[in-house]
């Protein structure tokens, strides 16, 4: 590639850094810089690892909890789960490379977002992943949903880690970029957790996992640079996942971490050595330096500049006591990895980087972090829409028909066909797999805990108003996690946007941040890790803005847990206000054929309110199944928990004063329907709450029972809802 | 009872089969190392599920080579003890110690859902805790699950009763649609001649809590542990 | 030398990779496409120097490792 | 006519199959073992008769269906 031109400002600008930012190179530098070290700048200062337009929002987000033990800054987030231990998380995109190739793509993703937690000492008991992807009909995304599945699946399955919750949209705007987020949850002991700052002046700088080779150089560069039509040069070669090699390494590194060898350890993830090596030393303030013939090579010949970007996968870096060098050595033999003494630490505060007896990079590790680009760069506010008034928006179908094809449309139909093709149970201890609930529950082995875990993001509420959307994304997951009764603790989240160089794109992603903070301050559920995805264009046009939101709560008891599916001869309350919110719902979107209005609006202290009266509810062991109203509306929820259940329902009419499509259909927030034995006491029990409660309807029989005078069989539901996936995939 | 788990790297589903195991017998399964070559003591050597060296040449394939799988043979030899489930069973293919072999499923996709066993006999240690023609639920986790073997082997697996469990619909039929991964003949499990070897694809050490799911798997590890049980004075 | 090992899966025993790549080569418009088998290729770089002798290793490897005889055959052929 | 595609990584693309296959030989055993590498091949029974013809739909299946570009290369040998 870039071999042999000199390094200057137009090969600086190859690398992704502006005029004035290479001119800072200089400054710092005092010098021209060599090739390796123009390397290290444009990685650290790109978008993927300087959150350089991102950082001035992202401070805004509220972090802390008395249950927080590390937010934002970590590998991963930390939380005082109880019983002295501690739930890690993060969420990770990879979307850029699960669209070259969806398989590697989407299953290194999955390696990634592994090793970032249980680098921190946790073991990974659960994965879920956020996907979006184009029209079913536009001409790669058969393809791209088919690699992203089996991508997930071949390298979560192989590791053993149960991949047990997610969500799939499907949109015009992904058709060109869709977006893979992956998330993983892990447990530690409370007072065993590993972090990434250096320590120790003189101790040794150890290598393990895979051999490094030339892969996905300037992958964290092409991560932060908008796709074009000559993206096909940009091509780095893409990382083959090896999921083999990161059980190995899971195992080896738990096995070490039992021990008292580990100083300091990150795995190398975007900008692989380079990044991880600087972030440990700039973390401890002290200095490194890296003789890179240690290094074990895949492949010959190669150079300081490129081991110093390879993005080969399943590899840590760690800072040992001394004196406990050969007792790591023997673990990392016995799991076959590559081990290798690379550097030390040094007192210098500079990094140093030699290969063949050469100084091939020399750089002052302060300024590299503290002159990092920073941007304020101008937002403009998406303008609001107007609510649509109901009664202004004609109804020619009957309630069945409306439900039959929503249902089975592919935004709301059975994801089946996506999780049967993922190891849900691996580990013995799934509560609640998916579809059963919903969020998936966990079981903590050796405990009576489990944890909830959901990801949530309606995406073209976000495009709407961004603020309410980010707002409603926050709110879903927290409502997910009560759902199944667990206490919700903490979020981490993955902001995938457009080209933050265009104020409308900065706008919504600035409006996001305002309306998730304030959710997560009202409902107490703070951000404690997360991932920006900038750029996210294609020809100039933006996915919809896709704050998804991973939300992590715990229960005591894990035998408290509820799922949505229901049996006969319950009656079913709904609990949460309605008005008949039409405005970007979907039944506009497929029945209307129009996307307009405003979305609806979260009332958090209603939220709040009516939140904790279900779980306090659920708590109390009154409650048979739960579910949340979201997509689709009331009439949706109502037909998911009968098809889970395998059992009809006979409802009510609604409330004059709301068109009855509006009320079926609509998008209120802040709902639950909840299935219980006896409807009288529970809406007592909401009246001294404060909490508006209304009886819709009884389950029992094969129908669904409407009260327009139509019926519809479960089986025909479930026929409907089941037939997306199996007959576009054709399998 | 005393039960050894031999972990192979890769292997992931040792703890969901220590824990079944534990549960039924009150004891601590072993963990035997891919290394070691020592099963002595032992009354059951269970060779568990995952992915064995990332199956990838062959599921079990390079597992099959373990210094521990000299062990494994001898030990099933002398008349011990195997339950080799899902990569186990794969592994015992790859190893000659049970015929036939396990091919991609025919939807090559990797299949992760719950399925229905009939037990095809329950006079043997493993099926004790059930009878002849039960149905129960196991849970399904594979990519190569497809069960083959030539139509004398089978013949022969037939005739001398070595079928362990076929899957089935949940009424008990035997039909095509219950056969997610196309083996041949509907075969989930088979055994050993001496009937003291299973091997089979589904894992019934995930469904033996009802906050799982359900406590088919049960059954298992119950008949397991009460015939290497030495009675107790009453 | 280099060796190259061919494995393939026997006649009678159901190859759905082929079926569904032959299936997709339809889809795709190819004609005239009859039938399709798909198999493995492992490619050993051998320090043994003499051909029969590395012929013969790699033949030995795919009887212990590489093929499983129950359901696959194999083929080894050897270049410099 | 018989086509077969034989569907490498390209070098430089990590190949964990490969890397394992290589650790397993040895640990059967097996010396002076290098690089091994593994990858597919597909038998094509095709109509087309003219062995030129043949190649061209056979690297025409490649490279819309058999190989994946982004990371692998093929070859095609046609024989009758
Ligand atoms: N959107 C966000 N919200 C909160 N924290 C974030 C967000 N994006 C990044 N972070 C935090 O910034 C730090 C760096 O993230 P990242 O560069 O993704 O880590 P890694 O080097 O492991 O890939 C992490 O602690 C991460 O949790
Ligand atoms: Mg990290």
């Amino acid at each position: 590639m870039s071999m042999g031109k000199p390094v200057d400002q137009t090969l600086a600008r190859e690398f992704g850094l502006s005029a004035e930012e290479y001119a800072r190179v200089l400054d710092i530098m005092g010098r021209t810089p060599s090739l390796t070290e123009l390397g290290v700048f444009s990685v650290m200062w790109s978008e993927h690892c300087s959150y350089k337009s991102s950082r001035v929002w992202l401070k805004q987000l509220p972090t802390t909890a008395p249950w927080v033990i590390h937010g934002p800054g970590e590998n991963a987030g930390v939380v005082d789960i109880g019983d002295g231990l501690a739930a890690v998380f993060k969420m990770e995109s990879h979307n850029h490379p699960s669209f070259i190739e969806p398989y590697q793509g989407a299953a290194t993703g999955v390696g990634g977002i592994l090793r970032d937690v249980f680098t921190m000492g946790a073991r990974p008991i659960a994965n879920l992943n956020a996907l979006r992807f184009g029209r079913p009909e536009a001409p790669r995304t058969k393809a791209i949903v088919d690699g992203v599945v089996r991508g997930i699946g071949g390298y979560g399955n192989c590791v053993g880690v149960p991949t047990v919750g997610g969500e799939i949209n499907f949109h015009a705007a992904y058709d060109g970029n869709p977006l893979v987020n992956a998330m993983t949850v892990g447990i530690a002991r409370k007072d065993r957790i590993f972090l990434s700052a250096a320590a120790g002046i003189g101790n040794p700088v150890v290598y393990v996992g895979s051999k490094t080779g030339r892969d996905g150089i300037h992958g964290a560069t092409m991560a932060s640079a908008e796709f074009a039509a000559d993206s096909e040069e940009k091509r780095p070669t893409v990382q083959v996942g090896d999921p083999f090699t990161e059980k190995l390494l899971i195992e080896a590194c738990l096995e070490l971490m039992a021990t008292d060898a580990i100083v300091a350890i990150q795995d190398m993830g975007a900008a692989g050595l380079t990044s991880s090596s600087v972030e440990m030393a700039g973390k401890g303030a002290v200095g490194i330096e890296l003789d890179l013939d240690h290094v074990p090579q895949r492949e010959t010949g190669m150079t300081a500049y490129e081991m110093m970007l390879s993005e080969s996968q399943e590899r840590m870096l760690m800072v040992l006591r001394p004196d406990r060098e050969d007792v790591a050595r023997a673990i990392f033999e016995k799991w076959e990895l590559d081990f290798a003494v690379i550097g030390h630490l040094t007192d210098s505060g500079r990094i140093v980087v030699r290969h063949n007896g050469v100084v091939e990079a020399d750089i002052p590790l302060g300024p590299l972090a503290e002159q990092a680009p920073l941007y304020h760069r101008p937002t403009v506010e998406t303008d609001k829409q107007p609510p649509l008034n109901p009664a202004r928006v004609e109804n020619r179908w009957m309630l069945a028909d409306a439900l039959a094809k929503l249902i089975a449309c592919p935004d709301l139909c059975s994801r089946a066909w996506v999780w049967d093709q993922y190891d849900s149970t691996v580990g013995g201890q799934t509560v609640k797999r998916p579809g059963a609930a919903d969020a998936a529950v966990v079981r903590i082995d050796g405990s009576a805990r489990a944890l909830a875990l959901t990801t949530d993001c309606t995406p073209r509420y976000c495009l709407a108003d961004p603020e309410a959307g980010g707002r409603q994304a926050v709110a879903e997951a927290w409502r997910n996690l009560i759902a199944v009764g667990a206490k919700p603790l903490a979020i981490t989240d993955n902001m995938n946007f457009g080209n933050p160089e265009k104020p409308e794109i900065m706008g919504q992603f600035a409006a996001a941040i305002r309306g998730m903070s304030d959710a997560c301050r009202v409902l107490d559920f703070p951000v404690v890790s997360g991932n920006v995805s900038l750029y996210n264009e294609t020809e100039g046009r933006a996915i919809l803005p896709t704050p998804a939101i991973g939300g992590l709560g715990v229960l005591e008891d894990a035998a408290q847990a509820v799922g949505i599916a229901i049996a006969p001869w319950l009656d079913l309350v709904l609990i949460g206000a309605t008005v008949g919110w039409l405005g970007q719902s979907l039944w506009l979107r497929e029945m209307a054929g129009r996307e307009d209005g405003a979305p609806p609006p979260v009332d958090l202290a209603a939220e709040k309110a009516a939140g904790e009266f279900v779980r306090a509810q659920i708590l109390a062991g009154n409650v048979r199944a739960c579910h949340d109203v979201s997509d689709g509306g009331l009439l949706v929820a109502v037909a998911e928990m009968a098809m889970a259940g395998g059992t009809g329902v006979r409802l009510s009419t609604g409330p004059r004063e709301i068109p009855g499509h509006a009320y079926w259909f609509g998008e209120d927030q802040g709902r639950y329907v909840l299935a219980v034995p006896e409807g009288a006491a529970l809406l007592r029990a909401a009246e001294a709450a404060g909490v508006a409660a209304v009886r819709i309807g009884t389950s029992g029989g094969q129908d669904l029972t409407l009260p327009d005078g139509g019926t519809i069989s479960v089986t025909a539901l479930r026929a409907a809802h089941e037939r997306f996936f199996p007959s576009w995939m054709g399998t | 009872m005393k039960a050894g788990i031999v972990v192979f790297p890769g292997i992931n589903r040792e703890r969901d089969m220590a824990i079944a195991l534990e549960l039924a017998s009150g004891a601590k399964p072993r963990m035997v190392w891919h290394q070691e070559t020592d099963l002595s003591g032992l009354d059951l050597v269970v060779l568990p599920g995952g992915f064995s060296h990332g199956d990838y040449l062959r599921c079990g394939a390079m597992a099959a080579q373990s210094p521990v799988m000299g062990a494994v043979r001898a030990f099933a030899a002398q008349g011990g003890y195997v339950l080799a489930v899902c990569n186990g069973f794969q592994i015992l293919t790859e190893a000659g110690i049970l015929p036939g072999a396990l091919l991609r499923n025919a939807s090559l996709r990797f299949l992760s859902m719950d399925c229905h066993l009939r037990v095809e006999r329950a006079d043997t240690v493993f099926a004790s805790g059930y009878r002849r023609g039960d149905i129960f639920r196991a849970l399904m986790a594979h990519g190569d699950g497809n069960y083959f073997a030539d139509t004398h082997t089978l013949d022969r697996l037939e005739g001398e009763g070595l079928v362990a469990f076929r899957y089935a619909m949940p009424n008990g039929e035997i039909t095509p649609e219950a056969n997610r991964n196309g083996s041949q003949r509907n075969i989930a499990g088979i055994y050993s001649p001496n009937l003291r070897v299973l091997g089979l694809m589904p894992h019934p050490e995930d469904l033996v809590d009802p906050l799982m799911g359900g406590i088919d798997g049960k059954p298992l590890f119950d008949g397991l542990a009460a015939a290497f049980t030495p009675l107790r004075a009453a | 030398m280099k060796a190259t090992v061919t494995v393939m899966l026997k006649t009678g025993v159901l190859d759905p990779q082929g079926k569904a790549i032959g299936h997709a080569l339809g889809t795709l418009g190819f004609t005239g496409v009859g039938e399709v088998r798909a198999g493995k290729v492992i490619e050993l770089e051998l320090a043994e120097t003499d051909p029969a002798k590395a012929r013969a290793q790699a033949e030995e490897m795919a009887r212990k490792l590489l093929a499983n005889s129950v359901i696959e055959s194999f083929r080894v052929s050897v270049d410099g």
